[in-house]
């Protein structure tokens, strides 16, 4: 029950029994071939991009060079590859929460409106939400609906949007 | 008892005699640029109490417009500022830095046996930044108050509202920094600075609950902080981005803001519920029940609390599908807080109750977090909150938690903490009274309530139907013996200051180290580092014995 | 207008006057017994407990149980099991109050600050009043014109937010032919709480009555000439027509029966019976020189009650 | 790559600044350090959560109006996206360079990166202001002061919201991050670092890594694939 203290003392490779901060210092190399690997990676990624494999594709391109290059920096850059664990823990909970955020929030607006055909994607015209169905052009119920011909004019400026689809 | 050999009875070595973190040095100029984390916890004290009176006030004045259904006091606008600055000023002000800010920032580093914090100059920077907060805050009420909400609600805060709400957002944000380096303070203060001998399973429960709060703190607040900045640029600037004549999405800032809002819930509650643990074993002489489910269900409240924002958000217009998800993992935070409560019970078990004035704060905590628990089932059942959302049901829930779980524990743990804090004991009589004006007319306001919302009055509502008249006047009768509760504590509390009876080291014959050095303590904190042999609560064995 | 208040069908809740009401208030109740039952356990140990091992003096025997880790499972188990049947019970009531019936009677509703407007399937609106049948599904599909408001009646149990730039909808099926009372639950402004707006329940034959004459029941028909005012009016005839002979977008009204317009192909023709007709059933056809021809249809929007009572109101208009 | 570590701990380079001093409340210099480092890591944290909004607000945009996005991105130029994509690289890389050599202890090589770090964070807000003033010349515009004309799709001015708003709060970051380079490369030309501490050049190096670190994010998704 009592062992656990401070224990991330003990797997820190570099401390010094006087208690002393002694440096962990990577070769000049590490450096280098880093800081190649970046900037190959820059490249592919531009180049990847004149590349059109649908735009799912390049997404997920995209996002896995940017992944690997951020990879590289959090590593070796910020010597998390040498670092407390703890440290990796705390930056890997970061992109756990930002997950758990976009992907909740996207599981309501990728899903508005499932029962709705109305409601779904259809932005409204603010100043006059049904203008559509005031105007006759759409949607009008069907009892009344076949009266509806096709000398029916245009509202007055329409600048309603790609108006509401009939629900019949 | 004593963990540490070094501190006498009285806890008054010849050494440090009349010495202490108060008198240490003097002047305004020896407080303002302190870096002692006791001298901050008291600063940010004093400011909370006067966020919590401000608030207070608006309180009071929305309780007496809604004394008659028509206008009693103030008109419609007055009425939506007095309403708005209450919330805005009892959450940000008031709640979120109340516990972790004051109480936690004193007794963090005395409870593991440290000198301080690990950042101690960061630690006045952020009793500075909350400072610069209020006062934008503050501005905001000179220069044309705010009126939408202290949620912020877009678009109406950010297109129609015609007050400040700018200065009010910004203060927010910048209370936020505040916030957030606070809750980075405690983390790596809990992982680096413990005693020797101080394990995480022999830390007090109070920090284990104030750990979890850290962790809310440091990953949800950033997030409020984007959503404030795009709801100001949205404001000045038109970005578009939640304006719906724009194409933007209003919803979007709901998520958004109750992202870091509902976490915020838990920022409010948990350190209340670490409080709460501290008083109830003290004043029963018994050893925590279940400390490991208390300090595991205070760490999966914190995380359990990331997955459930959109329960505030279920006739919103958002997915159907993401209401159902939401209601699910709603649920699963009432198991953490049921372990909570189950332990606490626990503990009182086979103790030896001694109802001072604290413990009588955390058997108030019990009864009234087990209201405010419970209520929150009903909102989170799907087709119930169809009915109860945005009621004086809703209302009446959140004052439970808020206001009758934290704020409650809050005062419990000052009576609790005052001895070691000031040096002075207050009157226990007078102290009583207070409690008790404070618990009635808590009820009395806040219970009728919940009758008020079944039966379908809406909140944030200046003129209301007749047929709610005598419930709302009912319920406004409460709350002025609820005010009066609150200002006999307070007199009770500052008379002490003058003629308190000086305190000993330990009057509560508790087990926790920041009772083993003296009342008030050294600005060291210890004479010499303690050295930690027992858990948390444990007693000697020739003591128990 | 005055506002019919909630009526309580039990001490918490108003009265069920809707088809989910009753679930919805089971469901309720389901959470409400819980918690009561819940509470008194809870609240009756703590009291026990209190008495129990009040401290007697300093030598009080203490217990020195610590943990038990059966008692942690169980008291983690068992709410679960509880709270997962919960979160059913509220799904099921949730998923009928979601999906509306195929056959439910659609109504327009726009909020903006601060009132309600409900346009019917024949055109017919009204304004802070929602008239609907009794023992059929009706669905409102709302929009906003400004800021959030949300639509809540209290004896329907049904509430839903009313977001700009885009439709939400709510369905509920009226069982009690009484008045009752709509209120916007999501603040929305200096005018916030006086966004209510009135229930009217009417069985059936009477909904349809009230559609087809505006008459709601022991209402008078009114005179063909005061109708069509009340359609100029209502049917946003007067944003383009003036009466005061101002010229907006259409031609004025004032003295316009009778009165020779020139036409745009050059003809001129007088205004008559006819012509009023035409101009209301295909707008577009003989347009008055100097005029937009931007006037939407009427076809299958007015009645020929309704047109003849313009016809006779415009003979009025002088 | 090889990634063993030369670790550096001889008496003779382990020279102790005068001004540095191990505060009381810690029990050793290296509880110290490692104290400050954690805490650098939770503010990584915000600073992650606070740019994780954004990406939220574009994941969810993006989806609801793709066209736009696809079209409004065309009009990024990638050519001065991909040229500040490697100058923030190599500021990264220098700056970790700095490191080394403050673990070095050599102070004027460290002078010399910090220097280089900053004239390569200069040169991005020197690109970066370009990008801005084309963009404003062409009413390519947040939301409601979008301007431009030829657009075919709804929504562009969602997509400069967003991405004024994502390179604007990453600008202010380069800012405050070269005000923190200055800082401690003064603080070096004082020679106030050393093997033994050099606590500060790590810990602004971790926060610019990540500003990089946000670029490597931001440059794929608003300029390559929008």
């Amino acid at each position: 029950m009592s062992t656990s203290h401070a224990e991330h003392d003990h797997e820190h490779g570099h401390g010094s029994t006087n208690g002393d901060h002694v440096p962990h210092v990577l070769p000049f190399k590490v450096y280098i071939g880093t800081f190649a690997t970046l900037l190959f990676l820059t490249v592919v990624t531009v180049a990847a991009s004149y590349v059109n494999i649908g735009h799912t594709g390049n997404l997920i391109v995209a996002l896995l060079i940017a992944t690997i290059k951020a990879s590289v920096v959090a590593l070796i850059f910020m010597h998390l590859k040498w670092d407390h664990k703890f440290h990796g823990i705390i930056f890997v909970s970061a992109l756990l929460f930002l997950a758990v955020f976009i992907g909740i929030t996207m599981s309501d607006t990728e899903f508005r409106g499932e029962a709705e055909a109305i409601e779904a994607k259809n932005p409204v015209d603010l100043k006059d939400p049904f203008k559509a169905q005031r105007t006759g052009d759409i949607a009008i119920p069907k009892e009344i609906a076949p009266a509806a011909g096709g000398s029916a004019a245009p509202a007055a400026g329409s600048a309603a949007p790609a108006a509401v689809p009939a629900k019949h | 008892m004593a963990n540490t050999a070094t501190v006498d009875e009285l806890g008054h070595s010849p050494e440090v005699q009349g010495k202490n973190y108060l008198n240490q040095t003097a002047g305004v100029w020896s407080w303002l640029t302190t870096v002692d984390h006791k001298r901050i916890g008291i600063m940010y004290l004093v400011t909370v109490l006067v966020g919590f009176g401000l608030g207070g006030i608006f309180a009071l004045l929305v309780r007496l417009e809604l004394l008659t259904a028509k206008k009693t006091i103030m008109d419609a606008t007055q009425y939506n500022q007095a309403f708005t600055l209450h919330g805005a000023a009892m959450v940000f002000l008031f709640i979120i830095p109340s516990i972790p800010a004051s109480l936690g920032n004193f007794f963090l580093p005395l409870m593991i046996g440290a000198k301080d914090v690990a950042f101690p100059k960061l630690n006045l920077l952020s009793l500075y930044l909350f400072w610069i907060g209020a006062v934008f805050m503050l501005a905001a009420i000179v220069t044309g108050g705010v009126d939408t909400g202290w949620t912020f609600y877009v678009p109406y805060a950010s297109g129609v509202s015609t007050t400040s709400v700018i200065s009010a957002t910004f203060g927010v944000f910048v209370m936020g920094f505040s916030s957030i380096l606070t809750g980075l303070n405690f983390i790596v203060t809990l992982h680096k600075l413990r005693a020797p001998g101080m394990s995480w399973y022999r830390m007090p429960l109070f920090l284990w609950s104030l750990y979890a709060t850290s962790i809310i703190q440091v990953l949800a607040t950033p997030v409020l902080g984007i959503t404030l900045l795009l709801l100001i640029f949205e404001r000045a600037f038109h970005i578009g981005i939640f304006d719906p004549t724009l194409g933007g999405d209003p919803v979007l800032f709901q998520h958004f803001f109750w992202f870091y809002s509902h976490p915020a819930v838990y920022i409010m509650i948990l350190p209340g519920m670490g409080v709460a643990t501290e008083i109830l074993t003290t004043h029963s002489k018994r050893r925590v029940f279940g400390y490991k489910a208390i300090a595991f269900s205070s760490v999966a409240i914190a995380l359990v609390s990331f997955l459930v924002w959109g329960h505030h958000m279920f006739v919103s217009g958002q997915s159907e599908l993401s209401s159902a998800i939401f209601s699910f993992l709603t649920f699963f935070v009432a198991i953490p807080s049921g372990v909570k409560m189950f332990n606490w019970l626990g503990t009182l078990w086979g103790g030896s109750i001694k109802f001072t004035v604290p413990m009588l704060y955390g058997i108030a905590f019990l009864f009234l977090f087990g209201i405010g628990g419970l209520t929150g089932l009903f909102l989170g059942t799907l087709s119930v909150d169809l009915h109860l959302h945005d009621t004086y049901f809703v209302v009446a829930h959140f004052h439970y938690v808020m206001m009758g779980s934290t704020a409650i524990a809050f005062f419990g743990g000052l009576h609790h903490w005052w001895p070691k804090m000031t040096g002075k004991m207050y009157d226990e009589k007078l102290a009583r009274v207070g409690f008790a004006l404070t618990f009635i007319g808590f009820n009395w306001t806040f219970f009728t309530q919940f009758i008020l919302g079944t039966r379908g009055m809406p909140r944030r509502y200046y003129n209301y139907l007749d047929q709610f008249q005598p419930l709302h006047a009912f319920s406004t009768y409460g709350s002025w013996v609820l005010g009066t509760g609150f200002l006999i504590t307070f007199i009770c509390l500052a008379r002490s200051l003058k003629s308190g009876a000086p305190a000993p080291a330990n009057p509560w014959d508790s087990t926790t180290l920041e009772w083993q050095t003296q009342s008030p303590p050294i600005t060291e904190n210890f004479e010499k580092a303690p050295i930690v042999t027992l858990d948390a609560y444990e007693r000697p064995a020739e003591e128990t014995a | 207008m005055r506002l019919d208040p909630i009526e309580l069908g039990s001490f918490w809740m108003p009265k069920q006057s809707s088809t989910i009401a009753e679930e919805i208030d089971t469901a309720y109740y389901i959470v409400y017994w819980l918690d009561v039952v819940m509470f008194v356990l809870l609240m009756g140990a703590l009291a026990y407990f209190m008495y129990k091992y009040k401290r007697r003096g300093p030598k009080d025997k203490l217990s020195d149980v610590t943990h038990s880790t059966t008692l942690e499972i169980s008291w983690t188990i068992i709410p679960s099991i509880l709270v997962i049947a919960l979160f059913f019970v509220g799904l099921k009531g949730w998923m009928k109050a979601m999906v509306a019936p195929g056959n439910a009677l659609e109504i327009r509703t726009t909020a903006e600050m601060y009132m309600w407007t409900f346009t019917y399937p024949n055109g017919n609106v009204s304004v802070n009043e929602l008239v609907v049948p009794k023992g059929q599904p009706v669905k409102l599909i709302m929009s906003s014109k400004d800021v959030l408001h949300s639509f809540f009646v209290p004896e329907f149990r049904v509430k839903q937010d009313v977001v700009p730039g885009t439709y939400t909808t709510v369905w509920f099926e009226a069982t009690e032919n009484r008045d009752t009372i709509l209120f916007c639950t999501e603040y929305c402004g200096v005018g916030h709480s006086d966004m209510m707006a009135k229930v009217l329940v009417l069985d059936k034959p009477e909904y349809d009555q009230w559609q087809e004459t505006g008459l709601k029941p022991g209402e008078k028909p009114l005179p063909p000439a005061e109708l069509g005012k009340k359609l100029y009016a209502t049917r946003s005839c007067n944003t383009c027509h003036s009466l005061d002979g101002s010229r907006i977008q259409g031609p004025t009204f004032k003295g316009v029966f009778g009165r020779t317009e020139q036409i745009a192909d050059g003809s001129s023709i007088k205004v008559d019976e006819n012509y009023i007709r035409e101009s209301l059933l295909e707008p577009n056809k003989k347009v008055v020189q100097g005029y937009p021809a931007v006037m939407p249809t009427y076809k299958g929007l007015l009645k020929e009650t309704d047109i003849d009572a313009i016809i006779a109101y415009l003979k009025t208009v002088q | 790559m090889s990634a063993k570590a030369e670790a550096l701990g001889g008496a003779g380079e382990s020279k102790l600044s005068p001004q540095f001093h191990v505060a009381h409340h810690f029990d050793k210099a290296d509880t110290q350090f490692d104290a400050g480092r954690m805490g650098v890591w939770l503010f990584l944290v915000t600073e992650i959560l606070l740019f994780g909004g954004l990406f939220c607000a574009f994941a969810i945009f993006r989806s609801k109006y793709f066209p736009s996005f696809v079209e409004a991105h065309h009009h990024l130029d990638r050519v001065m996206g991909g040229i500040n994509t490697i100058v923030l690289i190599t500021s990264s890389f220098t700056m970790a360079l700095a490191v080394r050599s403050a673990q070095k202890n050599e102070t004027k090589k460290t002078t010399l990166l910090l220097a280089i770090t900053l004239a390569c964070a200069a040169m991005f807000l020197v690109v970066k202001y370009f990008e801005y003033s084309h963009k404003i010349h062409d009413g390519l515009l947040p939301g409601g002061n979008f301007t431009a004309a030829d657009f075919a799709s709804g929504h562009p001015g969602i997509f400069f919201a967003i991405y004024f708003m994502m390179t604007g709060i990453h600008g202010v970051h380069v800012v405050i991050g070269m005000g923190l380079i200055l800082w401690i490369l003064l603080r070096n030309q004082k020679s106030e670092f050393s093997s033994r501490y050099y606590a500060p050049v790590e810990n602004v190096g971790l926060y610019w890594h990540l500003v990089d670190l946000v670029w490597i994010f931001l440059f794929p998704l608003l300029y390559l694939v929008g």
